[in-house]
Order: C-alpha cells, then structure tokens, then sequence
C-alpha cells in the first residue's frame, strides 16, 4: 500500500474564479500579504501495491487522460506515503 | 404597524426577488437588506435567499458569512430574532455556526431542479406555525451542495430535540444523511432548508403549487401576535 | 524588439507581416493596406484580421443575410431591427422584448463545459447590452449518436456547463432542444439563447456619441483568452512554428457575469450611459471599432489603462483577447464618478479606457506611442463581401428520389405497439429530464412554462399576468432533404409551438448552422435556407429581430446537415390562459386539428424504424400554420381547451403519449376513415395540433374551426391508464414511461 | 515572496462521492489497483513577505475559519517555495 497524490491545478494563463474570489475575501476578513490565490484540485490515492515506476507511469497516464482536463490544466504526481 | 421582514442581497444572491415577492404575498412588508450594511433597518425578521453568493467559490455560503450585516444578523438571530436561510442561505447558517453540520456537495454530483416532497416534521417553529406536524408539501428543490452532514452526535441531538424541523419523503434527492431537509436551532427561530418554499406561492408560477407560502404567513402571525 | 508603432510601420514599408497566418487572405491584405495608404502595424493587423473573420464579418453570409430585412414584414411590433447586438419587439402595455440565439459549437467541442458555459455568458451580454433584464434562457443542442463514445464525452460537459452558467447566473432555463444525429459527430451544435425584458424607454444602442465622454472598461481583466494567432505578432520573428503559449480556450466565471448584470441595469437606471457593448468575439478590437462607428467615428484609447490578469501581453494580443465578463461603456464626463460607484458597489473593476474625439479615426496608444490609426468603420463594418459560387448537389436528386412512402409499414396491431415502444424510447423521442433537471427552471419567480412544454413562458408583469412565449425549432433531416423547405418548417414548427401554448407569435431570431462556405454545395444549402426563412417570415408576418451564422461545420468531409434553427417570441396577453400540453381531466375529447397525408421523408419513424433518410420533407402550408395558430389562441383565449400539442418530430403518436404521461391519464384513439394505421400514428404532415376539448366546449369548438376553414377531426377521449388504438393495440402508461423515462439515464447517467 | 500551500480534504469518515466516482470509473478505463480515491482541494497563495512562522499562523487561522470547514474538513499548510 502507498498513497500517491495527484495535484491539479488550473494552467497559469487560465482565468481561475474560484482563486479570485478567495484572494479577495482575504482582506475583508483581515487578512493582508497575500498576492495571489489559485485553487485546485487534489487527489489521493491509495494504491495496493508499490509506488514503483510501473505504477507511477500508469497514475501518471490516468492523470493526463482523466484527472486532469490537460486543455486547461496541469499536474503533478508524487508519493506521499510509502508503506 | 405593518412587520417588516428583510431579504439579504450578497453579490450572487438570485432568489431575492423572490423571497421578497413571497414576504409581500403573504401581507408582510418586504425590505432588502445589503450585504455591506450592518443596519438591518429595524426589520422584525430577516430571510437569507438562494442563489450562488460570492459563486459559491471554496464553498457554499463561506464568503457571505463574513459580510457585515451578518454580523448583525448572527448577533440579532441569538437574541430571538427570527431568521429563515433558503438553499444557499442555509448554508450561510451553517457556514455561521448558527446552525450546525454543513452542506456537501449532492451525492449524484449533478445540479438537481425538481418538485420534491416534504414532510414537516416540527410545526412550532416561528417559520412552520401554519403548517401541521407530519403534514406533506411539494416544495421546489435546486441546488448542487444540498447533501446535509453532521457527525453522529449532532445527529442524534438533532433528533432527540425534535430539531430536524423538514425530511425528504419519497426518495432522498441528493444523500442527506437521515433525509433531512431542514433543522431549526433550539429556540426554534432560526430555521435553514435546502428547497425554496419562495418558488411555491402562485398558483400559476414554478410547479403551480403554493405548499410555500405557509413559511411567510406563519412568521407574519408569530410577529403580529408577539 | 522595436513597437511596431504607426511611425514604425510608416518607416518600414517593405516589413512583411503575418497576413496569411492570421487567416486573412491576399485581396484583403491588400485592401487593408490601400484603406490605410501604408502597411498596417501589427495592432492594426491584429484588428483586423479578428475583425473580418467569418465570425465576426459574416463575409460569406451577408448577401444572403440581407433578404431578412429586404422582405421584412411590415410589423408594428419592431423597435430595433437587425444590425444592432439583439432586435427589440414590442409586447404592449409599454414593455419592450429583446431575444436572440447564438452559436458556441466548436469551442464547445474542444471543452465542453467551458465552451457551452461561455456561449450562455456571451448571449447574456448581448441582450444585457441592449438595457434589458435577462429574464430566460434557452439551449437548443445537437450531438453525434447518442451510443457514440465521444458523445458521452461532449453531452454530459455541455449540459453541466450551461447549467453551471446559466444557474449561477440565475436565470431560468425554459427550454431547448437535444437531437442526436452522426452527422454532428464531429461538430455538435451548441447554441444559446436568452431573453429579456425592458420598458420602451430604457433601450439603449451601442454607439459613443459626445465628443469627450469617456470610455469605461469594466468586469473581468483581461488576459490571454482565445488569442491563438495574436501570439505570432508578439514574437519577433513572427514565427508560427512555435506553439501559442496563450490559451484558446475560455473560461467562464458566471458570478462576476452576475455582477455584471446588476452594475449594468443600475448605470442605465440612473442614466448614467451614453452607449454600451458587449464584449465577445474579437473582445476590445470589436468593442471599440463598433462603438466608435456608431457614433461620430473619432475614438482614443490608451491600451495601458487596460486593466490585465497577465502583464506580459502584448498590445496586439490586449486587442484580441476574448476574456469573458467583460463590458464597455461610453458615459459624459460628469457621470463618470456615479458610474464608476456603482462599479464598486458590485465589486466590479472599471476603468477609464479612452474618450471620444472630434476627429474620424480610432486612435489606439500603447506606452505614448500610437500603434493604431484607422477609420474605424472599415475595421467594423466595411470588411470584405464575398458572393461564393453556389452549386446544388448532384447527390440530391439521389436522395430526394429515394422515397420513404415505400417503406414497409406494420403488419398488425402487435407490430405496431412494437413500433410505437421502439420511437418513444429512441434518444431523440425520449424524455430529456435527465438533461433539464440539471437546470433551474424556477429563479425569478416567473416561470410559467418551461420543458418538457411546447414553449416555455415567462410572466413579465406581475399585475397584469403579461407574458412571452418563445420556442426554438430546427430539424436537420428536413433541411438536409430541401434547404429551403427545412428553414421554412424550423419556422413553421416554431411558430406553431408558440401558438400552441394561447401565446401570439410576433417576431424571430435565427441561428444558421451550415458546413463550410467554400464548398458549393453547403454554400448553396446556406442561400436556399436563407431565402426560405425569409419568404417565409414575410408569409407569417414574423420579422427576424437578429441571429447568428456559424459555418464550417464540418471536419474534412463529413459535413453537418444544414440546420437552421429558429427561436419564436410570442406575445400572451394574461398568462392565466396559457394552454398546457398535459391530457389532465378524464373524459375530455381529443382532436386532431390540420390535415394528415402520407409524409414520412425526414421522419422520425423513417430514422427509428427503418434507418433511412430520403424523399422530400413534409410539404410546407403557412398559411395553413396561420390558421392553426388563430384557432389555438382563440381556443385559448376563450377557455375552449384544456391542453394543446403541436404535432411535430414523431408525429400524432409521439405527442399523444408525451401529453397523456405528463398529465397522468390514458387515451383512447379510434382510426379516423381513410387513415391507414401508420400514417395516422407517425406521418410528420405540418399544421397539426392535438387538443384536449371539454365535452361542455365541443360544440363552440367545433363550430369555431368549421366557421373558419380549420379540418378538426375527433380522434379519442381521454381515459384509463393507457395509450389505445382501438382494435390494434394497448399500452399501459407505466410501460411507456419506463422506456421514455429510461433511455437517456442510461445513456448518460 | 513565498508560496504556501493549504491542502484541505474532507474528514476520513464523510462521505466523498466525487473521490467514489473517480475510483468506479478507473477500472472501466483501464487503471486497476487503486484502492480508494478522495478528492480535496489545493490552495496555492502566493506570500508578499517570507513564509516564517508569523506569516505561518496566520495562515493557519485563515485555513481553519475560512479556507477548511472543520465541520468536514482537515487541512494540512506547508511552504512549497522559499525564495
Ligand atoms: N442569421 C441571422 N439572421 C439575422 N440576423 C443576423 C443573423 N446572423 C447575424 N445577424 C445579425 O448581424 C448582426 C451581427 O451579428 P453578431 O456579430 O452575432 O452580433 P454581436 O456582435 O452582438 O455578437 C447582429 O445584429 C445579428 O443579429
Ligand atoms: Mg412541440
């Protein structure tokens, strides 16, 4: 067992709303320094047996043909927790 | 002196027109209220409408929470003061703390718009007087986050104090855990639910049915008589 | 790199630009360079070339564009007629509707969700920019076959993205049309319409009229959105090898849309606005070439006052950017401060742009240096025109030859029932709540009708119960058959649903889906659509208010069939006599209304049953739909029926059924003489309705319809709990419901 | 300048039907041995200031009355990018 997390997040040319509107909350809720939001998606996965190369290229394909719209966005793939 | 009831306008606040529609169907004067100002305009009881405040970026009703007239109105429901929250003003309630648990995202994960059935569960709250308890309305439901979650605990309570105040009959739209619709607080004047009593109150409009209009005149008659 | 200022380009004659990358071609270039007496910069290039896209000059539609106001029906009902953002009709008691329908298609093909939520969005802004309150939307939608992979992809992105749009942005969606067909494959059609609502003295036109009143940018900043081919005048080397960093797709953001909405209708309501626009496609090139031609033509624009989500755009990609949410306002310079307040009421960013001038030309300066100098109705209006060469298929003689009358009919009853079941269930017959439940019908409080009836309506007032009617109809397989016919049946069945619901149909706007316009053959199609629509808006007296034109639907060869779609308004003058289309109270008469003849070219039953498409379309009467429309209003208005349905894709069956589930009631259906059982049930015969008759109002109904020259046969009773034709079959109500109700969940569910 | 990031995920024990409809689809397209799937958020904000432990605690306050929900939600903050 190993966690692996998918990170999607908009592309940086892409309009994101969702950061926008939190960015400019933050003020009005006191709280100042922050000179960008963007918000995205996170996905973790539990898988059965290793996080080896194998199975990270397979996260990785399953990513860019499902987790992620890649005509919108990005992601990045890492192992969190290796059992 | 006629009983004023005021309808919050937040930036994506949709039902407004129509909850303040409703106030005045029902023989109350309706008053908008906006977000930014913390006077409520002595208002007798205040109604949270639907829509998509702030988008409903992060999340349902997160942003609207911290506006300044509901720090009014947070202050105010405490005091006694009625407070009715529709779909995403139920959010806001929850989102406030004036109301526990919290709404997910619907079970399906699609919008859903339909007629739904309810069942009034608790008819002593200042928004259900005109209704019996265990009586059934249609009322319409829309919505995307409408999924009510609370931890086991706050369920039972919720229960046991006879706050779950509207259930879901005839099929759960959207995984609300133990089919609720809508809870009230103790004191039974602050009372949040996901469907919109505020589209059933023509006979003509939305699904023709006016099971809906008992919200507005009940609050009416509680504050007539107080 | 050096700007490629006016200066700069006066200096460097001999500079070639990217013309051909940008989708001009040779003759344009040319011209452009002849209305400016020099090269253009590449600003100015940017300009234009977004400028005099199809999209954007309907170059190739034009010609064929012009007959709608040429035949324009004489009609009291028009205030603003074609060539502003929406036309403006008017509904009496003072108020003032203005409607349009426009096309997303291939964006939405690329993102689905994103591609439909923005087309909402950039109809929206279009009747908002008119002074109106958008009161409706509509989506009428077509898809490749439903079991087709690619569909599951496209159709679940498409609906989730106009209702997360449309939702957000409270607006009611009131109805649209979902048809499957393979030949959309590759280029499903995605079109929006909306609606609104103002009184006669708020409708306010795009121009900048008053020397020195300013220019307003205001909502969305504006970033690299949709700017593909800008990106190649950015770079030095005018390289178009290198991949565009820029993104071509658009995001939506429905709340700041909202905001948009509310800002907007309060400057108008205090007075505040000289002008406005919308900004869509080509974004601020369109936005201020437009405005500064509508009004005196001199306009100055300081492009660094823009306010920008990405700081390293260039001038030519600010010009082209299509950043979503964004609006332009021409307000006197003592307004300014009140605009821009309001502004900020709604946390709506808003800029002074640019002011009016005295002069003709529009002038545009980046860092002090003027990069565009243009009389700015060449860029808007004077684009190139083209008149392309027009053939008629040889396949058509072909396929119209190719009779559907000779398909084999149903033996016997059971054969029948069987076929009855099979068209109910088939994905274009089938029920679409999976689809419309995914939008808000109710917001505003307004809703009198909306899906699955014949036109959705909206309350206007709520003292009088004024209210509109709007359908929108195409059938593909029609047109496909005969263009000109398909444009006049889209019309027909439009005009005809909004009569079915008691509302008076007044005026219409279009969209034109078609291939590409450099094939003969579709260019064709498109003239013989245009010049149908036309003769037939002069016939019913419905002036076209607006529309759009979208062309090259088609990948390689597989071209999209030509599919006009047309969007009716109606007038009701009390929304309390609307007629439904439910079969509601037992023991109520139904009859046919219209003549049936044996038309099965195009039809439903051709498609479900036998796969085939052929022959000609049913043949077009409308001075027939007139009459009919007459009677249903007038039934309508005098309480004669309770539930009316147009008879359209399916024919006398399919509606029976639809009007019988959603009332909870059988019908019994008895063979009129002279009808053979197939024809009765699935011929597609046009000037039909099915009405639900009172046994107290048969006889002033029937008296009405003879007086009048209307055939109206009795064909049943409302009763039991199922479909019946007697002596041939019985369907329970509980089994059609579960194929109807069934097909589309588990398609897309 | 500095980016934090606020990773919030819905508690163990709440029902997550968006990470559910992810995992039911996985085997259909081909992807076999994920065991579970949640779906979160990501939150990037860019700081003005460097990320040391005052700028942290405000962070943390914001993630706990805003940007998480902890009726439902657990969040994690952790610098990502020191500059
Ligand atoms: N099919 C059509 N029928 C009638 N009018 C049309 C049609 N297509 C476009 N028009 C009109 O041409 C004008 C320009 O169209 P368009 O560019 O779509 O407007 P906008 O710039 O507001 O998007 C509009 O007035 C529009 O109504
Ligand atoms: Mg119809």
């Amino acid at each position: 067992m190993a966690r692996v997390v998918v990170d999607v997040m908009l592309k940086p040319e892409i309009l994101d709303p969702q950061g926008q509107a939190v960015q400019r909350a933050l003020p009005r809720l006191g709280f100042d320094g922050i000179a960008d939001v963007r918000q995205g998606k996170r996905f973790e996965l539990e898988i059965e047996g290793p996080a080896d190369e194998a199975a990270l290229a397979e996260i990785r394909k399953m990513a860019e043909t499902f987790l992620a719209n890649t005509v919108i966005e990005d992601f990045t793939v890492r192992v969190e927790d290796q059992q | 002196m006629t009983t004023r009831i005021g309808v919050v306008t937040f930036p994506g606040s949709l039902d407004d027109r129509d909850a303040l529609r409703a106030v005045k169907l029902a023989g109350a004067e309706p008053v908008s209220l906006w977000h930014r100002d913390k006077d409520l305009h002595q208002v007798d009881a205040v109604v949270l409408p639907g829509g998509f405040s702030y988008g409903d970026y992060l999340r349902a009703g997160a942003i609207s929470r911290f506006s300044p007239v509901m720090e009014t109105v947070i202050g105010q429901a405490k005091a006694g003061m009625p407070v009715l929250g529709i779909c995403n003003g139920f959010q806001v309630l929850t989102e406030s703390h004036l109301l526990p648990g919290a709404m997910l995202r619907n079970n399906h994960l699609h919008f859903i718009c339909k007629d739904q059935k309810l069942r009034v569960e608790n008819a002593d709250t200042a928004w259900t007087a005109d209704y019996e308890s265990g009586q059934e309305i249609y009322i319409p439901l829309k919505n995307i986050d409408g999924r009510y979650t609370a931890d086991e605990r706050t369920l039972d309570e919720l229960e046991a104090e006879g706050r779950v105040a509207f259930r879901y009959v005839d099929g759960n739209p959207n995984g609300s855990l133990r089919d609720i619709a809508g809870i009230t607080n103790a004191a039974g004047n602050v009372v949040g639910l996901m469907p919109h009593p505020e589209h059933a109150v023509e006979p003509l409009i939305g699904t023709g049915r006016t099971d809906g209009l008992g919200f507005f005149t009940s609050i009416l008659k509680r504050l007539v008589s107080a | 790199m050096t700007l490629d200022s006016v200066k700069h380009a006066e200096q460097t004659p001999e500079t070639e630009l990217p013309w051909a990358e940008l989708g001009l071609k040779e003759n344009e270039y040319a011209q452009i360079r002849e209305i400016l007496g020099r090269r253009p910069t590449g600003a100015e290039l940017a300009m234009y070339s977004v400028m005099w896209s199809e999209h954007c000059s309907y170059k190739s539609s034009k010609v064929h564009l012009k007959q709608f106001g040429d035949k324009a029906p004489a009609s009291d009902a028009m205030l603003v007629g074609i060539g502003e953002q929406a036309g403006v009709v008017d509904v009496g008691q003072g108020y003032a509707v203005t409607f349009k329908v426009e096309s997303h298609n291939h964006p939405s093909y690329v993102e689905p969700y994103q591609g439909a939520a923005t087309g909402i969005g950039g109809i929206v802004r279009d009747i908002i920019a008119m002074g109106a309150r958008p009161v409706a939307v509509m989506d009428p939608l077509r898809f490749g076959a439903a079991d087709h992979p690619d569909t599951k992809r496209v159709l679940p992105g498409v609906v989730a993205g106009i209702g997360g749009y449309g939702n957000c942005l409270g607006l009611p969606n009131i109805g649209g049309e979902v048809v499957f067909d393979d030949c959309y494959q590759g280029n499903p059609l995605v079109n929006a319409l909306c609606v609104g609502v103002m009184k006669h003295e708020d409708i306010h036109l795009a121009k900048a009229a008053g020397v020195g009143n300013k220019v307003i940018l205001y909502g969305a900043r504006t970033g690299g959105d949709g700017i593909g081919g800008a990106s190649i005048l950015a770079s030095e080397t005018f390289d178009s090898s290198k991949p565009s960093k820029r993104p071509a797709v658009q995001v939506g953001d429905p709340f700041q849309e909202k905001l948009l909405i509310e800002c907007t209708l309060e400057a108008f309501a205090e007075d505040l606005v000289v002008g406005i626009q919308d900004l869509g496609a080509a974004g601020l090139s369109c936005a201020t070439s437009e405005l500064a031609s509508n009004g005196t033509g001199g306009m100055r624009v300081e492009l660094d006052d823009v306010p920008l989500r990405d700081s390293t755009l260039s001038p030519e990609e600010i010009l082209m950017s299509e950043s979503q949410e964004r609006m332009c306002a021409v307000v006197e310079p003592g307004k300014v401060d009140k605009f821009l307040a309001i502004c900020e009421k709604w946390d709506v960013i808003a800029t002074v742009i640019g002011e009016v001038t005295d002069g003709d030309r529009l002038e545009i300066f980046w860092h002090g240096e003027q990069i565009v100098d243009v009389p700015p109705r060449t860029v808007a209006h004077d684009g190139p025109v083209y008149e392309r060469p027009m053939a008629r298929p040889e396949w058509l003689d072909a396929l119209q030859a190719d009779d559907a009358s000779k398909l084999a009919r149903a033996a016997d009853g059971d054969e029948l029932r069987g076929q009855v079941l099979k068209l109910v269930a088939s994905p274009n017959q089938a029920d679409k709540s999976w689809i419309t439940s995914q939008y808000d019908r109710f917001v505003l409080g307004n809703t009198v009708l909306s899906q699955p009836e014949d036109s959705g309506m909206i309350r206007i007032d709520d003292e009088t119960g004024l209210g509109v009617a709007i359908s929108t109809d195409g059938n593909g397989r029609y047109a496909k058959l005969d263009p000109y016919q398909g444009a006049q049946l889209a019309l027909a069945e439009s005009y005809r649903n909004v009569a079915a619901t008691g509302a008076k149909p007044l005026a219409i706007t279009d969209c034109l889906n078609f291939p590409s316009p450099e094939d003969p053959a579709g260019m064709w199609q498109f003239a013989e659509a245009c010049k149908g629509l036309a003769d037939g808006c002069l016939e019913l007296g419905t002036p076209v208010t607006g529309g759009n034109v979208s062309l090259y639907n088609q990948t390689g060869d597989a071209a999209i069939h030509p599919t006009p779609v047309v969007g009716v308004l109606g007038v009701i003058d009390d929304v309390a006599r609307r007629t439904p289309m439910a079969f509601a109270e037992e023991g109520q008469l139904l009859y046919l209304l219209g003549d049936t003849r044996e038309e099965f070219g195009g039809s439903a039953w051709s498609d479900v049953i036998h796969g085939h498409l052929g022959g000609q379309p049913p043949a077009v009467d409308l001075e027939r739909e007139r009459l009919l429309g007459e009677i249903l209003i007038s039934a309508s208005r005098d309480g004669m029926i309770d539930a009316a349905h147009d008879l359209s894709d399916g024919g006398l069956i399919q509606a029976v059924v639809e009007s019988c589930l959603k009332g909870g009631h059988g019908a019994r259906l008895v063979l009129p003489d002279g009808l053979d059982a197939t024809t009765f049930l699935f011929s597609e015969s046009q000037g039909r309705a099915v009405v639900a008759v009172p046994r107290s109002e048969e006889l002033r109904f029937t008296d009405m319809c003879g007086a009048r020259g209307l055939p109206a046969t009795r064909i049943g009773v409302v009763d039991g709990d199922a479909v019946e034709l007697q002596g041939q079959f019985s369907l329970p109500l509980s089994e059609l419901r579960s194929v109807w109700e069934a097909t589309i969940p588990a398609l897309f569910g």
